[in-house]
């Protein structure tokens, strides 16, 4: 039970208690709303990305679990101040890892994303992992639907 | 190991019937208390479902030969076996569906059409406490038809508001369907008023016995209802089998649901005629194995003995809730005055998904979420619980366990 | 003993996975020539049922448990196994039903109502081999819509008239579903000329591959249809599982049918809203433990490969037709250009009934009956055939028992 | 083998190629249609009974296989000239031995009923070789629904 209970102590409580960039935005300028059915999470995400395609800001408010709130918390830290297609690279990178397509090692710079990568054997809290990612990615695309982790 | 103190229960003897008990999780015993969800099956059950395959494999119903009589004989005996689990007697009051949700479908959509359908004005009054299975087909007969729905209101204890029945059941009720144990916290309803308000107005009485079946004696006939429906695999049987018991003269009034083989008398492009109930409500190749391993499931269930099955659970869940009760940060959710099945609550500070995945690292399965019950989680004001339910072969030492990794979370969430 | 001559199908090893052939009826060799009722089932489906309730027995989709997870991984990974089978990607157009009928039901069901809702006037287009699963739905449609049925005629020989396509299917077709193979007389029916009709005028296209899935691939891009079911207990799986898959965005546009758990987004007496495709048609419990043995059965029937199965059955059905049309007495039932699944033949002056019942004695199973198709056997004047049907382990044995117990048959009634 | 063969030489065979009281009765006060809806089997029951209840002719026509047919044309002979509530009582003796109820021998005056023990076996069949008798029962009960053997 090692894994998982370090998981939980690292950095995902620390995260979940003290989520960093959550609230919302006033100057966003693009957002989307993220929900899991099967556990009831919601997440609004809320983006404020200029004309170069940086995202400047991002903010979140969550009812959700320690995972996903931590995810969200971790996320908007780690792609502040990235470009867009750097960030749904990272996602892609990210989600391959989570769902253990992919057992590379994260770069230096991304190492806080590792301590997501022991839920790949949860699939269900894998969509806990991943729904404030699929929402970003919603409100980069522009699209007016409710994200969700299906 | 006297697990067993305050019933006749072998507990011992009971689990070696479970293969599936017999495992470890992340390198600790299983504790399953997730039985709410699904039961584990015993050998013999899956033994019967296995035999139907290397014996008996054929379809039933329409076939002269040797294997299919057999297969046939055996089906239909299983109508015979849950008449006696009911304590009724006639077997062609017994409909093979899936489970508890494919019966409510096809209640709702057969009470919905033919000659005695319910037309708009008309209301359906259900309760707060229900399951998702007890509550979006009639919404979806809503929807259709404009009938309408009621809700019993449940309090703060997770009891229905039974005062409100007068005014909910009136001469507009045309159905009531009811839960009889809550699934989402264990509330044993009081049908028996429920009920009797419904027959006063001379509406259709409905009961959805899938968490009282697994738990008690239910017999349609004592309790009153038209209708009963129950899952097997809840009643340690396999998957994709469940029964819609129904009174003879309220199922031959019902037009039939589904189309297709086995439920016609004869077809012709100008007019099709249904067969005899309880057979024009079974449409198509049914899950034969599936309702013979179901059979199997209830003749363990009685030879255990449900009396015995009920006192030996009664007794866990008293002592789980006392020991529930002296962890800090545990809230338990609802408290009824009579329970069964389960007890839910909530850990102070974390959120029941967070709590499932690292007890699930103890062995000990549970079920966070909404339990199909999101209404009555909103009337409750939370998102979600945690649910540890029992079921036959559960002892102190699973209650043990289930303290320990409860404890095991808050010392994480720390 | 060289059974496969014209094929790569190595018989005695597949009959070593088929633990009921090695029986004996009446103290005689089993001969099982019934797979179009329902397919024995391999060693493989078997023990994937019994791994289920052995090591991962939970309920699926809303567990975080181990066993849970390890549930929903299994049950969803049928998903792209079906895909596969199918020749295509898409593992959400993969619908789990009991079996066709239940396929057949939601769909007339669904197409009947919400925003796309069929309407009086718009016609529905079967055929008059179908199995009274593509006929009894639909008519119950037409009862409570007002939609008209309108059914090709069929020859003979046991084709359709295809001829009068043209005429049947107009502007006011909303719906063209179809029979691949009769299960009553072996036809292949040439369904790219009725599909073809139907995407003319825009119809909605539906292929029942029940007898087809056994038999050849059936890749639902390539034969152009919308909708397409089977059975996994015709394919080598066992009872209790199907599939209704369906191009993506028409199952997005199909309102669900049943109402219940796992198929909604969000519960409240105010309004509910569904999950996504594939999950919004499924409610409730799914049969978990039959669909995860109908992967195994899929799985098996594309290890011996179905081009190799097809083969050998075609071979065996045309050696089966030269050996009945020897013997005196026997008249074969139709005569399609493309045949598959069966022969269907009566005995003159003998009943079919009786004929079964004797032929059992020899250990021989086969079906007398209607099959299903009471249209078909009223337009070809016969109250009732006797058919052989093939599955892969059967070979030129079975055949010769076939026609011995025939002749016995006939012995008999001399 | 041996069981079903004699079943379908010794008797059976005969009655069924030629049932005796076949055809219609144009005397007949009682009448009833049965049916077998698994196998299609369909028989029209007629039956002249007196004022003293005595079954002074039955007739019947039938679309079905050889043990119905021989069943019917077996009834019609050892029924005929018999009392109605005799002939209830033979049917329940005859119900409990096909279905394999009642294992004892017949008395010798019902002894060619004895050929129908040996369907017991094929449930199915048992259907076939009752069917006659159901629908006779539901003309004497004046029941003017279908006979059916389920
Ligand atoms: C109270 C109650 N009703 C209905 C259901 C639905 O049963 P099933 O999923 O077997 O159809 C359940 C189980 O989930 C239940 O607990
Ligand atoms: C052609 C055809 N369609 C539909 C069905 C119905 O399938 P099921 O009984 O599995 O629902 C069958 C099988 O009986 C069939 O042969």
């Amino acid at each position: 039970m090692n894994d998982l209970r370090e998981l939980y102590q690292e950095l995902i409580i620390d995260h979940s208690r003290s989520p960093r960039n959550h609230g919302k935005l006033p100057q966003a300028n693009l957002e989307a709303r993220g929900h899991n059915p099967l556990c009831g999470d919601e997440i609004d995400m809320e983006v404020l990305r200029n004309a170069d395609g940086v995202l400047e800001s991002i903010g979140f408010t969550a009812t959700a679990c320690a995972i996903c709130t931590a995810s969200a918390s971790i996320m908007t830290e780690t792609l502040k101040g990235k470009e867009e297609k750097i960030a749904r690279a990272i996602f892609a990178d990210f989600h391959a890892k989570v769902t253990g397509e992919d057992s590379a090692a994260y770069p230096d710079e991304l190492m806080k994303l590792e301590v997501f990568t022991g839920v790949k054997d949860y699939p269900s809290r894998v969509k806990c992992a991943t729904l404030a990612w699929h929402t970003l990615i919603q409100a980069l695309s522009g699209d007016p639907r409710e994200a969700s982790t299906e | 190991m006297d697990h067993s103190k305050s019933s006749e229960i072998n507990l011992e003897m009971i689990r070696r019937h479970f293969p599936a008990l017999d495992q470890k999780v992340h390198g600790e015993k299983l504790v399953y208390l997730d039985s709410a969800a699904t039961t584990q099956k015993p050998l013999e059950v899956i033994e019967a479902v296995d035999s139907v395959y290397r014996q008996d494999c054929a379809n039933v119903h329409r076939g002269v030969h040797t294997l299919s009589e057999r297969a046939t004989a055996r089906y239909e005996d299983v109508r015979n076996k849950v008449a006696k689990f009911l304590g009724t007697e006639e077997s062609r009051e017994v409909v093979f569906t899936r489970g508890v949700t494919e019966a409510m479908n096809l209640l709702a959509n057969s009470l919905g059409s033919g000659d005695h359908a319910l037309v708009p004005g008309d209301e359906i009054v259900i309760g707060t406490l229900d399951h998702h299975a007890n509550i979006v087909p009639w919404q979806m007969l809503c929807e259709k038809n404009g009938t309408i729905l009621k809700v019993i209101p449940c309090d703060d204890q997770g009891e229905l508001v039974l005062s409100e029945l007068d005014s909910l059941v009136t001469d507009r009720t045309k159905v009531v369907s009811i839960g009889h144990v809550s699934n989402a916290i264990g509330t044993v309803n009081d049908i028996d008023r429920v009920f009797a308000a419904a027959k006063n107005v001379g509406a259709v009485t409905i009961l959805d016995a899938a968490q009282s079946a697994p738990h008690m004696s239910i017999n349609p006939i004592d309790i009153g209802c038209d209708f009963l429906t129950f899952s097997g695999h809840k009643t340690y049987g396999p998957t994709g089998a469940g029964v819609l018991w129904g009174k003879l003269e309220k199922l031959e009034k019902l037009p039939p649901w589904q189309g297709g083989g086995d439920m016609i008398k004869t077809v012709s492009f100008d007019r099709s005629s249904y067969a005899e109930v309880p057979w024009k409500f079974e449409a198509g190749t049914p899950d034969i194995a599936a309702v013979i391993g179901m059979g199997a499931g209830l003749d363990f269930l009685d030879n255990v003995g449900r009396s015995h099955v009920k006192a030996h659970e009664d007794a866990l869940l008293e002592s789980m809730e006392s020991k529930l009760r002296n962890i800090e940060g545990v809230r338990i959710v609802g408290e009824p005055l009579k329970r069964s099945c389960c007890i839910s609550f909530t850990l102070d500070g974390i959120h029941p998904h967070d709590a499932a995945t690292i007890m699930d690292q103890s062995g000990v399965a549970i079920r966070a979420g909404h339990h199909c019950a999101m209404p009555l989680m909103k009337r409750l004001g939370l998102p979600a619980t945690i649910r540890a339910s029992v079921g036959m072969h559960n002892g102190e030492d699973d209650i043990d366990a289930l303290v320990d990794s409860i404890k095991a979370v808050r010392e994480i969430f720390a």
